[in-house]
């Protein structure tokens, strides 16, 4: 595959940190579907919820040094699996394409010519066009499961950086999902919060917020939740504790990424996709 | 030349003709238009590569306009005046008949100008190529270059008013010229009034100039008309759509689309 | 004054042109731009063209301007003021290369410009113009001024007349005192006279018919059909009067810019259709024949008749110029030939 | 020789303010042709224009410029103010020195300047103006009413009241419009049937007045007082003359299942249908997209049945042309359905309805005959929520206007749902309540302190179904916005009112213009509300923007009574402001060199060919005409005219040319 | 940078007129050295206007009126973008300076567009300065 076809990733903070497990099930995926890998060379942190709340500068300064590295690099698309980061991503983006003087201040900033990949993607918008019509030849174990898709925030908002057309009823995953074998339930918590930053700082915000999650999915009968985001993952998972107790009520549904229940279908170990690493044990 | 004087012989002794207009040998080399209505002069007429004269011109004048049937000598660029002219109720009460050479030189007869308009050939008119040079010059010029090389040519122009004379399409009663209440026109010959004069003409010859170049050849001071008229035709089809010289009262400036294109509007 | 002849070599005759232009005076001459041949106001002799048998336009618009503004006028609240022609701004001008037609053309002018009342703009402008001519070595068909009394040679209307005698030497006439005036500032340029005959040097043009006969002729047959005949691919427009030396008709028009303007007088032509329009709506001259037949009976019947000098210089522009081929001489020449015609 | 007067007003502060109109006046004084210049605070005033009154008479004026506001505002006043001193009124033009100067420029010498040259400009024109009489055009006393709803059945009797011809046509097969829809009307709760009903039944009887149904415009030529409408009839494949309305059809009618536009899509019609039952006229219309005989080309079973075999199956479409004097637009409006708003669920769950669809549910002739069930399994609801301001002022969703009557109407519909369902609950949440008219605001009060509907002040995020309820989570911001989630058995959304989506072609027709919400534009939003800028166009109801029956009834009355002043003469007198081809004396005749190339040009088709004929009947020349009656004045053919042969009155060449030179000459 | 520039503005009275009216209305400020002349329509305004106005002084023209569609008079903006298309190929062959004329489409709803439009064509007239090269085209000594 030429450079300009095959695509770069940018794994951010988490995907080598907390969630290593999301980055891991990608790679043993796209490794069973003989997709090369690339990650984006000497990448730096894209400066995720911090950054733009603080210095402006740094916010536009950070990403754009990883467009510019990947254009270097002569990618002419990024995969960013991480909601946060393909927000901040695709935002400065716009912003260097709209506005010659923060292209101006980047580049000073930086001191290198900016200039970018043409399309960011999010790990939905790859898996549809990239990964799906690969698996249609292949044989998948079913993951006959009825499964609740949460897409969180960032993936669907906001209206101007996402190109998602249901916002408040997204699709993607369902779909996903569904040709998978599995079940995708119709529920409403979908696009709602679940608490995202507050998980260190304000808890029980987050257990009150994820619980309510948890209860409509485990009402609708989900057997498991599957999301796309370290920060969805992280609040329902591994504050499955707090969320009980908040609750006073008993959850095992297991949280799933994305990435894992495609693997799971393509029948890769589960040590590979790292479901090992989850607090609420993933019993298949 | 035999069978053109027989033609003319036959159609005033049929009366379909009252008057004939052609062309004769002039000073020189030259030819000119000759007005004939009785049949011993018919001798005097030629029709060869050298007549370019418009002959459209004479059927619009006051002198003529109460003579119903006329014959004219018409070349490709009369022809297309003649049907333009009929487009615009110019022979309300005419009976025209003209006398074309066709391919092999032959003359040949037709009756009407409806009958001409169909007969007329779609291919455009050809620059003499110094015209073409000199037009080729021009669209490479800036525009101060452009304003410079006006300057320079309108300078000579003495308003002695021979293009609009020449021009078949010109046959207004009272021009605008003419007009002094406003005054349009300023009127001493100064730069500014041959450039308002000019433009107008232009103008006024926007989807009406059949591209004969009457203008250019009849002025005596030999200013390039026939490149404001050409290079307008040119900008009108780019922009408008083909200039089809028909019987339609259609024409650029009196229709519209509803979705014309310009990049100019904001 | 009787005219002095003198010779005076090529050389010289470029220093006397560098003379004058040195001298700061403004000289008009003929320069050629883009094929035509115009008298323009030089700042260099090489700019002067001689290899022309005529220029396009005649040489009157040095003495009657194609447009003129006669007067300058200003309303301020109820008073006006109006500034007059700046007599004094008149700048002295040699005209340098005209043909004796040319020069020849002056005289009708100078008839009509001082017929009853005298122009004292248009004499202004006369007295301050010195012409330098120069005789014809080559001619073209057009051409007919030994009919009209005039000549490749003829001096009339010139103040100084140089025939090129070959092998680098020029016969210099002094005719006028402005010539005279021009030969004393410069007399080292020239030397005696040689004596030869100028007309081996100059062109033959054969007459034709003369004057006289011309306005019998053209009286004689008034009522006849031949101004129709003659006139019938005449178009209207002004370009032979525009070229014409003899031709005077002007037209008074104001240009008004708000509270002020300038009175103008520019060019007319007896051609134009509306030339002679009455508010009425009447045209005395309503068909391109009467206007035909006025523009000769003007030129060789009425001027002779009332300010005994003939309209027409010869020169021949007009039919050059005309874009339907009119040939004033050939139209002459088909009147001259007509006998009695059944009316 | 012009004796002008220019009069400066200071129109208070507001020109006052940044203009100098005193030095104004004084420069004035010095222009060619002024003999009298002066300034006065408020020349519209009574005192202001017996000033210029005076001045006319002292100073024996023949033109006159007034420096104030906009002519669009006040250039007829003081052309009547002058018509009265004795100056014909097109001698008097006005300079935009409020509009277009004093309050968009800063206060300083530039712009008092400015203002000098707009006067300046003025005088020039005015010394080119020429005394103008108005044109006297028959007007044809019949007037057009677009759209059968309430508007539409007012105007219309108004009118036929008054002794006038109307032509009504409706698009629907019956009129009656959108308050034939309604259960109970606010604020007195009388039922919309009883009293639309008989004024629909009035409209129908009435002598004067031919109402033509299932039909709309085609087109619409001429001017005031002589249009020409071309009404497409669409097929209704009936006789309405044999049809005696027995409506043994629409029970035989085999497709019964068609959700009925009438009852908002909760209840079902027949292929072949009355819209209701008190439907006027009270014929049934076959729907072409649903009848099985229209698309498989089998059935007829009505034709069968019908006593009086009035079924047309080939009936085409039909064209009449009517003669009109002046068109009435009361086309109404459409509210938007609950697919617009994906944070209530894309239109998914049945049980969100909009408050049109509960007008059926409360109304006796709806699907469930006034009993409020709900669509998804008609049990009677325990608890309802109502939404105000669903989709109105929210520039998020490109409506960024109030829609003026949902307040009213959602407390109206949960004090129906209280007196029908006792023990039911009612939640209104709303920003703020906006009931500004007669007993409106008692009417609200009586809802939540007698009826006990429960109104919480914030907007809902998001609705959601879950096991039967519908989970409605909002916020309280009296409380703190705190978060409020209530479980309700159904929603009804108070939906933006909005403009028809083919508003936007029939103002094209009509040549009115349109906001950028497809509402109709009055002519002047506080002086015309009822006419627009098409001079014989008038607006009625909701076409021009949201109201309620009451206002919509006066705004109709409105309307009538503008046209009933325009057929009171016979002759409607117009702006004089029409071309004119010129005329000279013979033999020139006309400078017109007769290539009628403008006859094109003209919208109105107003230029015809005049031959010219001498005394033995010959034609001489044949030049172009131009017909007073029909030209509008917009001047295209005399800027188009090669040989100026056509002039404007009022715009003519010399006008404008004078205006634009006394502007730029002003050293 | 000139500063006394004077642009003109050929409007149509039925919706650029009333947008300029409405810029009024909303106390829009702009630049004072635009005058407005009222058309009827568009379809009203001549070309031979617009070089007169270049003649007698005017260093800047703007003509604006009703959208497509929008007419009043239904065709009159028609047929006036179509005069403007031919007028502005034939300047362009003459060299008269087009970027001094600014044509533009503003309805009476468009209050601030208008006031926009007249600040940024003053600001591009000031760049040009004053049009003295075609004004000094009137001297009346042609050579």
């Amino acid at each position: 595959m030429s450079k300009n076809m095959s695509v770069a990733v940018y794994p951010g903070c988490s995907l080598n940190g907390s969630s290593r497990e999301y980055m891991e099930s990608l790679r043993a995926v796209l490794n069973a579907l003989e997709i090369p890998v690339n990650e984006v060379d000497d990448w730096n942190c894209c400066g995720a919820s911090a950054a733009h709340n603080i210095d402006q500068d740094m916010a536009v300064a950070l990403p754009s040094r990883i467009l510019a590295q990947t254009a270097k690099d002569g990618y002419s698309n990024l995969l960013v699996p991480c909601a946060a980061c393909y927000n901040r991503l695709k935002h400065v983006q716009q912003e260097i394409k709209t506005s010659p003087e923060i292209r101006q201040k980047a580049s000073v900033l930086l001191n290198q010519e900016i200039n970018t990949p043409d399309t960011i993607v999010n790990i939905l918008e790859y898996l549809q066009s990239t990964v799906m019509p690969r698996l249609e030849g292949k044989t998948l174990k079913p993951v006959s499961k009825k499964v609740a898709c949460y897409y969180g925030c960032l993936l669907v908002r906001p209206k101007g950086i996402s190109d998602e057309k249901q916002i408040e009823d997204p699709q993607g995953m369902d779909q996903i999902m569904a040709s998978l074998g599995a079940e995708p339930v119709s529920w409403a918590f979908k696009t709602e919060c679940c608490g995202a930053g507050f998980s260190v700082s304000n808890t029980t915000t987050v257990a009150r917020l994820s619980s309510e999650i948890l209860i409509d999915a485990a009402d609708r009968g989900a057997e498991a939740i599957i999301v796309a985001c370290p920060m969805c993952h992280s609040n329902l998972d591994m504050r499955r504790r707090e969320i009980e107790k908040y609750s006073g009520r008993k959850f095992d549904i297991p949280v799933l990424y994305i990435t894992q229940a495609i693997g799971l279908a393509l029948g890769i170990p589960a040590k590979k996709l790292g479901l090992q690493r989850h607090f609420v044990p993933v019993k298949i | 030349m035999k069978r053109l004087h027989q033609i003319v012989s036959e159609l005033l002794a049929s009366g379909k003709a009252k008057l004939v207009i052609g062309y004769e040998k002039g000073t020189g080399e030259k030819r000119r238009p000759a007005f004939i209505s009785d049949a011993n002069e018919v001798e005097r007429l030629v029709f060869d590569s050298q007549c370019s004269h418009n002959l459209s011109v004479y059927l619009t004048k006051p002198e003529y306009k109460h003579v119903t049937e006329i014959a004219v000598f018409a070349t490709p660029q009369t022809m297309r005046a003649v049907v333009r002219l009929a487009g615009e109720n110019q022979f309300q009460d005419k009976k025209l008949s003209f006398i074309v050479m066709d391919q092999d030189q032959n003359a040949l007869l037709i009756e009407g100008a409806e009958v001409l308009a169909n007969h007329l050939g779609k291919e455009k008119i050809a620059l003499s190529s110094a015209q073409e040079e000199l037009l080729a010059k021009f669209e490479a010029m800036s525009r101060e270059e452009r304003f410079a090389y006006w300057k320079e040519q309108l300078s000579n122009c003495v308003k002695c008013y021979a293009c609009r004379a020449a021009c078949p399409m010109c046959y207004c009663t009272r021009c605008t010229v003419e007009v002094n209440q406003p005054q349009w026109i300023s009127v001493p010959s100064s730069l500014q009034g041959n450039f308002e004069y000019h433009i107008m003409r232009a103008m006024h010859m926007a989807g009406r100039c059949v591209d004969c170049g009457s203008c250019e050849a009849a002025c005596p001071l030999g200013l390039p008309l026939n490149i404001i008229t050409r290079r307008m035709i040119k900008d009108i089809e780019a922009s408008l759509g083909p200039d089809i010289v028909s019987m339609d009262t259609k024409s650029v400036l009196n229709t519209f689309q509803p979705n014309d294109k310009e990049n100019f509007i904001r | 004054m009787q005219t002095e002849n003198y010779t005076i070599t090529d050389s010289n005759l470029q220093q006397l042109l560098q003379a004058l232009l040195s001298s700061g005076q403004k000289v008009v001459a003929p320069v050629r731009a883009n094929n035509k041949v115009l008298f323009k106001e030089i700042k260099s002799a090489s700019e002067v063209c001689s290899d022309h048998v005529q220029t396009t336009l005649s040489a009157k618009h040095l003495a009657f301007p194609r447009t003129e503004v006669l007067l300058q006028y200003k309303k301020t609240g109820k008073e006006v003021t109006i500034n007059d022609f700046p007599f004094d701004a008149v700048p002295q001008t040699f005209l340098w290369g005209s043909r004796p037609c040319d020069a020849g053309g002056f005289a009708p002018l100078d008839g009509i410009f001082n017929w009853d009342s005298k122009d004292a703009i248009y004499n202004k402008r006369r007295e301050q113009l010195t012409i330098i001519s120069f005789s014809c070595t080559r001619h073209d068909d057009a051409c007919f001024c030994t009919s009209m009394g005039g000549g490749p040679g003829n001096t009339a209307g010139s103040d100084m007349l140089i025939t090129p005698a070959g092998n680098g030497t020029n016969i210099a006439e002094i005719i006028t005192d402005k010539g005279k005036a021009l030969f004393e500032n410069y007399t080292s340029l020239f030397e005696e006279a040689m004596g030869a005959d100028k007309e081996q040097y100059l062109t033959k043009i054969d007459k034709v018919f003369d004057t006289a006969e011309i306005k019998a002729k053209v009286e004689a047959f008034f009522e006849s059909k031949v101004w129709k005949e003659q006139s019938a691919r005449c178009m209207g427009c002004g370009a032979c009067a525009y070229v014409c030396p003899a031709c005077a008709c002007f037209d008074i028009q104001d240009d008004k810019h708000g509270s002020k303007g300038s009175r103008l007088r520019c060019w007319d032509s007896c051609g134009f259709q509306l030339f002679t329009l009455h508010t009425s709506g009447h045209n005395p001259r309503e068909t391109q024949a009467r206007r035909w037949r006025q523009r000769v009976m003007h030129k060789f019947s009425y001027m002779p008749d009332r300010i005994n000098v003939v309209g027409c210089s010869g020169c021949g522009r007009c039919s050059r110029a005309c874009p339907a081929d009119m040939n004033l001489a050939e139209h002459l020449e088909v009147i001259m030939k007509m006998e009695a015609e059944k009316i | 020789m012009a004796r002008i007067g220019v009069f400066i007003c200071h129109c208070g502060e507001n020109i006052g303010g940044t203009v100098d109109c005193n030095k104004v006046a004084k420069s004035a004084e010095s222009f060619d042709g002024v003999v009298f210049s002066t300034d006065y605070k408020y020349m519209c005033s009574d005192p202001g224009q017996t000033l210029i009154k005076q001045a006319i008479a002292e100073h024996k004026l023949t033109g006159v410029v007034v420096g104030a506001c906009s002519p669009r505002m006040h250039e007829p006043t003081f052309r009547k103010t002058c018509s009265e001193a004795g100056v014909n009124g097109y001698m008097c033009e006005m300079a935009n020195l409020r509009e277009h100067c004093s309050w968009v420029h800063e206060k300083g010498e530039a712009t008092t300047n400015k203002a000098t040259d707009l006067v300046r400009m003025l005088v020039g024109k005015v010394k080119n103006n020429k005394p103008l009489s108005p044109i006297k055009v028959p007007v044809s006393k019949t007037a057009l009413v677009i759209g059968g709803g309430i508007a539409g059945i007012q105007t219309s009797l108004d009118i036929a009241n008054a002794g006038h011809k109307v032509v009504l046509i409706e698009k629907q097969p019956s009129i009656g419009g959108h308050m034939s829809q309604l259960s109970e009307t606010f604020p007195t709760l009388d039922c919309s049937q009883c009293i639309l009903t008989p004024r629909m039944v009035e409209v129908a009887q009435h002598p004067n007045i031919e109402l033509i149904t299932y039909a709309e415009l085609e087109s619409l030529d001429g001017f005031i007082g002589n249009f020409k409408a071309r009404i497409r009839k669409k097929a209704k494949s009936i006789d309405e003359k044999l049809c005696t309305g027995c409506g043994m059809c629409t029970t035989k009618c085999p497709t019964k299942k068609i959700p009925g536009e009438f009852n908002e899509k909760l209840g079902n019609r027949t292929a072949i249908y009355v819209p209701f039952p008190q439907a006027v006229p009270n014929k049934p219309v076959i729907d072409k997209n649903n009848c099985t005989y229209y698309q498989k080309g089998k059935c007829r079973i009505c034709e069968k049945f019908c006593p009086t075999q009035a079924i047309r199956f080939d009936q085409p479409d039909e064209i009449v042309e009517r003669s009109i004097g002046a068109v009435v637009v009361a086309t109404g409006f459409e509210v938007k359905g609950t697919d617009f708003f994906p944070e209530y669920g894309y239109g998914k769950y049945a049980d969100v309805i909009t408050g049109l669809q509960f007008e059926r549910l409360a109304s006796a002739s709806g699907p469930t005959l006034g009993e409020i069930r709900r669509p998804s399994d008609g049990k009677i609801p325990e608890k309802i929520v109502f939404l105000a301001c669903a989709g109105s002022r929210d520039p998020a969703k490109g409506i960024k206007y109030c829609s003026k009557i949902c307040c009213m109407y959602t407390a109206k519909h949960a004090m129906l749902y209280k007196h029908k369902v006792h023990h039911g609950d009612a939640y209104v949440f709303y920003m703020d309540i906006r009931a500004a008219g007669k007993m409106y605001d008692e009417f609200t009060r009586r809802a939540i302190e007698e009826d006990e509907v429960k109104y919480i002040r914030g907007r809902v995020s998001r609705i959601y179904e879950k096991n039967g309820k519908l989970i409605v989570k909002g916020a309280d911001t009296l409380l703190g916005a705190m978060p409020v989630e209530v479980e309700a058995d159904m929603v009804v959304l108070a939906t933006a009112s909005v403009a028809h989506n083919d508003a936007a072609d029939l103002a094209q027709k009509l040549h009115v213009s349109y906001d950028e919400n497809n509402f109709f534009v009055e002519a002047h939003p506080k002086l015309k509300p009822v006419e627009t800028n098409t001079a014989g166009i008038f607006l009625a109801g909701a076409c021009q923007s949201p109201r309620d029956i009451p206002e919509t009834v006066a705004m109709a009355s409105g309307a009538a009574s503008k046209i009933l002043g325009l057929f009171s003469q016979n002759e409607l007198t117009r702006e004089p402001v029409v071309a004119v081809v010129n005329r000279a004396a013979p033999p020139l005749f006309s400078t017109c060199a007769g290539c009628f190339m403008c006859q094109s040009v003209c919208p109105y088709q107003a230029i015809e060919k005049e031959e010219i004929k001498n005394r033995a009947g010959e034609t001489i020349k044949t030049v172009a005409k131009v017909n007073p009656g029909l030209c509008q004045g917009c001047g295209t053919c005399v800027a188009f005219c090669r040989s100026k042969s056509i002039d404007i009155q009022g715009f003519s060449n010399e006008q404008m040319v004078e205006e634009v030179f006394a502007l730029l000459n002003n050293d | 940078m000139e500063n006394n520039i004077k642009v003109v503005a050929f409007v149509c009275n039925w919706c650029t007129y009333a947008g300029a009216d409405l810029t009024g209305t909303s106390r829009i400020k702009y630049s004072s050295d635009v005058k407005i002349v009222r058309f009827p329509c568009t379809g009203r305004i001549d070309f031979m206007l617009l070089m007169k106005a270049f003649a007698e002084g005017a260093d800047g023209i703007i003509v604006s009126g009703c959208h497509p569609n929008d007419c009043h008079y239904t065709s009159g903006n028609f047929h006036a973008r179509r005069r403007w298309i031919v007028f502005k190929s034939v300047l362009e062959t003459f060299g008269i300076d087009t970027r001094r004329i600014q044509f533009s489409w503003v309805s009476a709803a468009e209050g601030a567009k208008w006031a926009e439009i007249v600040n940024t064509t003053v600001e591009r007239i000031k760049e040009l300065g004053p049009y003295t090269e075609y004004r000094e085209l009137a001297g009346v000594e042609a050579p």
